[in-house]
């Protein structure tokens, strides 16, 4: 494994074993999952829409929200003793470090994903288990991209104040587009349209990625060094 | 070793001055003792030397780079969460070394290896952040008040290991108030007021009393925060 | 100082050609068939929003060649151009609705093209709040680069991922591959507008840019006169 | 005005100072409210639903993810440098400490809201404006229940780590009913149902309010002392 | 004027014992020093003392209630976002008092005064932090290492205020780990070890190497952490 790879595995190592440390952090972000789609649930009336119609839509606002309120996570935990300062001094690129916090990222949003689907199909009855492999790799493809620039974005307002309205200010412009089109998508597969019907969708979320990874790691280190 | 070549440096705007004009060089086995009043500018020396801070002018250089400076700060870089011995873990996994078996015994930590630093109390949290500075075996250190919080005997264990490290022919900038503890290290000192030295002399056998009183002449009676 | 005059000069120049923009559309430029009166708002529409868009990606270029070269003035003409764009977003997104009640019956539907301006809109806002938030005037150049940059690589895909939801909102008429389908004066006029605006658009910018710049020359010298800590 | 009274409102205010010092408090707060509307159309495929079916469930669960946002501010504000301790000690009472919180955190949301509406109506375009006087009522008695809980709340949670999950997971559940109530007050306001229809909601409102408002004035000093 | 009884608390689990059976009198005019190593439970004391946290067993008593204390902790107490007037101004109001005119004056902050704390360097924020905890001229002073990060003139003004305190009739107990300046002020001294007091005496014109040799007696050359 090359240097760089391996830096970031042990800076995302060391931000898995805080949040899983105590098991608050998964257990509350399922309880977070549910309790948004039961907000939901509750919000609209049911008889006046249809399940398959909202249901991608909800699935996607939650994953948005529950993303949101985790990345704001990502770097506090890096201030409180401006511990930060010390993955700065050490002997590793600045990549590395905007990977770490990449997988760390990823990995906590995939968790909430993984909780959240079941769940949706379960409140909205809607059939999943037939789609659940291209199911996930729109997740995947989505979740890769605002993720990527929301770790980016959360590098930098972390350290202003109002960190917690700023970043899904600046944040959310971004997220929407690649939210949409996966809603779009997983409507789509949810309905049995052709699969043409998705690949327009799956082509503008791996161009997004694409970019917007490129993007963040070219950009990350402005971010840094004060 | 270390060389720092007039560093000019402003926060902020209005801009206030932190640095202004600042130069000089630490030979191997020299310990620079840096006296000031607050505000002075001190902090931010080290940061600019640790390459925390990109000074607005003037260049620093560091022998051996990132991997040869060992900083100790204001904060104590550490991830409250994790135990003192896991957090040792993973600094000295950055630097790619392993920790020295009897850092925690020399700093009086073993009973404390496997509490979280946060229920720590601050002296002790302060010994942690030593043993992480000194982790990965430093060639440089830069030292912004490591003494407080101390205790009598954790501090005079602290000035063996300094006193160690300088006769291995390390390099050191150590920035304190207290003048004891500073004199008894430092080959060089320097009076720091308002962004610049503004004197910079070999010790040559002065003992503290005479520091303290060079340090008033220097300094002046002048509004503590001048 | 200079610079403010001449600004001021150029923005003056334009709203008097913006005026003769009507007075062609009223006067010269035949009414359009469906739409009526309605339509002329085009004139004032379209080229706000091609200024819209253009601003953000000046915004990114800027911050590009900022982050190679640390020159001030870069970031200075960033945030001028994004201001002004925040205010061609609003002139689009409040022409828009007034062109919409006539002809959809309804100032604002969810339509892609709709949304995706109000995006565009709060990107600039962001930007802008992002420049607040941050106190010391390096880090605030590099991140409003950093968000700038990452904006601008944002445009393309919400312009062109319009084109894949159904929409209410007129596809490109005049900015297509093929020939433009508008008459003759019609797109003239078009065309002397779009240069108008890009007139309006360098006035504004060079109007805040030197704003900015007297701005930050007051706080400097604040800071020399002892407000330092020194 | 009485001692109590007068404390409270210092608190607050010194809360509103920070939150407002520079306006990007409160334009965020405004970009935030018309992203969420954005997030939540998203999705929603408009053709299949009428707006005056679902504008009210949006309006209310907008409001609940603001709220929440704000509700973490509130007390994180004070943990920086344990600046909770120093109100602790001062010689006012617990009570008027948690009013001044729930205050300024009314006030925050109230913004928010004031916000809110008018956008909600002018995106999903409802006639608003003749009702605008008994919606606010509805508004503020939802609000001064879930705020109230909310700030009791945040007053605990705070100082766990995953504060920014574990505050939606305690509260959610609390706020959830009066979202519900305040939903269906507002469907049925704006499509002019009988005033009778209304009136139930709001008496489970008023008892909610007054309920919780008093039991978190009772339990709220039990929250801040170690 | 304070009184101490059978303290006892212990933290955590398993428990740390932090006080285990402390008792003593402060009178009007006194200054109790108190010298301990790291982790002998001194933050805990005072923090039971000023009343932040209720202890397991044994009681404290104030003379003059909450009103009374004035306290320094480790973490200054401040809110970063404010300038140094507002937080003086804001705490001064929770005691309905006008904070002293010349405080910022004796403390050296006169140019600092309308600098938002956040941007303050460290000795300088622990300077607001001492004119915060004597904006109400308190009768009873619970000072923990006040003399943290001050510089020589800062740390002789503030010595000079403390000293004109007790001549006042005041009551002062003092955690420090700096012998010198400890003794000076100090009319009784306290060694404390483990949650207890293993010597409590009468300074009796002692100087500072006198009480230096009675410490290492009374602590003994143990782990500094025991
Ligand atoms: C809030 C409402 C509206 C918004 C936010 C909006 C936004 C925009 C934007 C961003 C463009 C530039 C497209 C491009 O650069 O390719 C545009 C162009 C245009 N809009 Fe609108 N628009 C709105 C309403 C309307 C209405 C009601 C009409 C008339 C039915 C209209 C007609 C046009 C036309 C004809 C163009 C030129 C298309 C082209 O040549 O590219 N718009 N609009
Ligand atoms: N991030 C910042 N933003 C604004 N001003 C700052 C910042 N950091 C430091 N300053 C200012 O720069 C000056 C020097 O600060 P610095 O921390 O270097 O002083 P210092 O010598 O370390 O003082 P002390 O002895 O109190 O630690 C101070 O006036 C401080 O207020
Ligand atoms: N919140 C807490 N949770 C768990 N343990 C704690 C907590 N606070 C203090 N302790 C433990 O209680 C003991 C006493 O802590 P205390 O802070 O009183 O020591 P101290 O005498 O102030 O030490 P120092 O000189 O380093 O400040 C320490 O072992 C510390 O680890
Ligand atoms: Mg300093
Ligand atoms: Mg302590």
């Amino acid at each position: 494994m090359p240097d760089w790879a391996k830096h970031a595995w042990r800076v995302a190592r060391k931000d898995l074993l805080v949040e899983f440390r105590a098991r608050t952090g998964i257990v509350s972000a399922a309880a977070f999952v549910i309790l948004v789609l039961l907000a939901f649930n509750f919000g609209l009336d049911r008889t006046a829409v249809a399940a398959v119609d909202i249901a991608p839509s909800i699935l996607w606002v939650t994953f948005t929200f529950a993303a949101i309120v985790a990345l704001n996570r990502a770097f506090q935990l890096e201030l409180e003793n401006q511990a930060f300062d010390g993955l700065l001094l050490a002997p590793i690129g600045r990549g590395s470090i905007y990977l770490g916090k990449l997988i760390a990222n990823l990995v906590f949003v995939a968790t909430i994903e993984a909780i959240g689907v079941p769940l949706v199909a379960l409140f909205f009855n809607v059939r999943m288990l037939p789609y659940v492999l291209p199911l996930v790799g729109i997740i995947a493809l989505a979740t890769i991209g605002f993720v990527a620039v929301g770790t980016l974005f959360s590098a930098m307002t972390v350290r202003t104040r109002f960190a917690e309205l700023l970043l899904p200010v600046l944040l959310l412009p971004f997220m929407i587009p690649p939210l949409m089109w996966a809603a779009r998508a997983t409507g789509a597969l949810l309905t049995d349209r052709p699969l043409s019907d998705i690949a327009g969708w799956l082509k503008m979320l791996a161009a997004y990625d694409i970019v917007f990874v490129a993007l963040a790691l070219l950009l990350f280190p402005e971010t840094v060094t004060e | 070793m270390l060389l720092a070549e007039g560093l000019h440096h402003a926060f902020g705007s209005p801009p206030v001055r932190a640095l202004d004009g600042v130069s000089f060089t630490v030979q191997p086995g020299q310990t620079l003792a840096v006296f000031g009043p607050n505000g002075a500018g001190k902090t931010t020396l080290l940061k600019v030397l640790a390459g925390l801070i990109r000074p607005q002018r003037g260049r620093v250089q560091v022998e051996g780079g990132r991997r040869a400076v060992g900083w100790i700060g204001h904060q104590p870089q550490l991830y409250g969460q994790l135990t003192v011995r896991e957090n040792l873990r993973f600094w000295a996994s950055l630097y790619d070394v392993q920790a020295p078996p009897d850092l925690l015994k020399r700093l009086g930590l073993i009973e404390q290896a496997d509490r979280p630093v946060r229920a720590l109390s601050r002296g002790l949290v302060q010994r942690v952040a030593i043993a992480r500075a000194l982790v990965h075996d430093p060639r440089v250190l830069l030292l912004d008040e490591p003494f407080t919080g101390l205790d009598r005997l954790a501090s005079e264990a602290f000035s063996r290991l300094l006193a160690q490290h300088a006769a291995a022919g390390r390099a050191t900038v150590l920035v304190t108030h207290n003048v004891e503890e500073g004199t008894e290290l430092a080959t060089d000192i320097a009076f720091m007021r308002a962004g610049r030295f503004v004197q910079l002399a070999p010790r040559a056998g002065r003992d503290s009393r005479d520091i303290a009183l060079a340090y008033r002449s220097a300094i002046g009676g002048a509004s503590p925060s001048a | 100082m200079r610079m403010v005059r001449v600004g001021r000069w150029i923005t003056a120049t334009a709203l008097l050609l913006l005026v003769g923009v009507y007075v062609r559309a009223l006067e010269f430029t035949p009414v359009e068939r469906l739409q009526g009166l309605a339509q002329k708002i085009f004139y004032l529409h379209v080229p706000a929003a091609i200024w819209a868009e253009s601003a953000m990606v000046l915004v990114g270029i800027a911050s590009v060649f900022y982050l190679f070269l640390k020159d001030p003035r870069l970031d200075r003409f960033a945030a001028a151009s994004a201001e002004v764009g925040t205010v061609f977003a609003a002139i689009v997104l409040t022409t828009g609705p007034i062109w919409g009640k006539p002809i959809w019956g309804t100032w604002w539907s969810w339509d892609a093209r709709l949304t995706f301006t109000l995006f565009l809109f709060l990107l600039y806002v962001g930007y802008l709040l992002l420049r607040g938030a941050v106190g010391d005037p390096a880090t605030r150049a590099r991140y409003a680069a950093v968000l700038g940059i990452c904006g601008m690589c944002l445009v393309p895909f919400v312009h062109f991922s319009v084109y894949m939801f159904r929409t209410l909102h007129p596809m490109p008429i005049v900015l297509k591959p093929s020939a433009p389908s508008l008459p003759g004066s019609m797109l003239a006029t078009w065309l002397f507008s779009v240069g108008v605006f890009t007139l309006l658009y360098v006035g504004f910018v060079i109007q805040r840019y030197a704003l900015e710049f007297l701005r930050e020359q007051l706080e400097a010298t604040a800071g020399d006169s002892g407000m330092g800590h020194a």
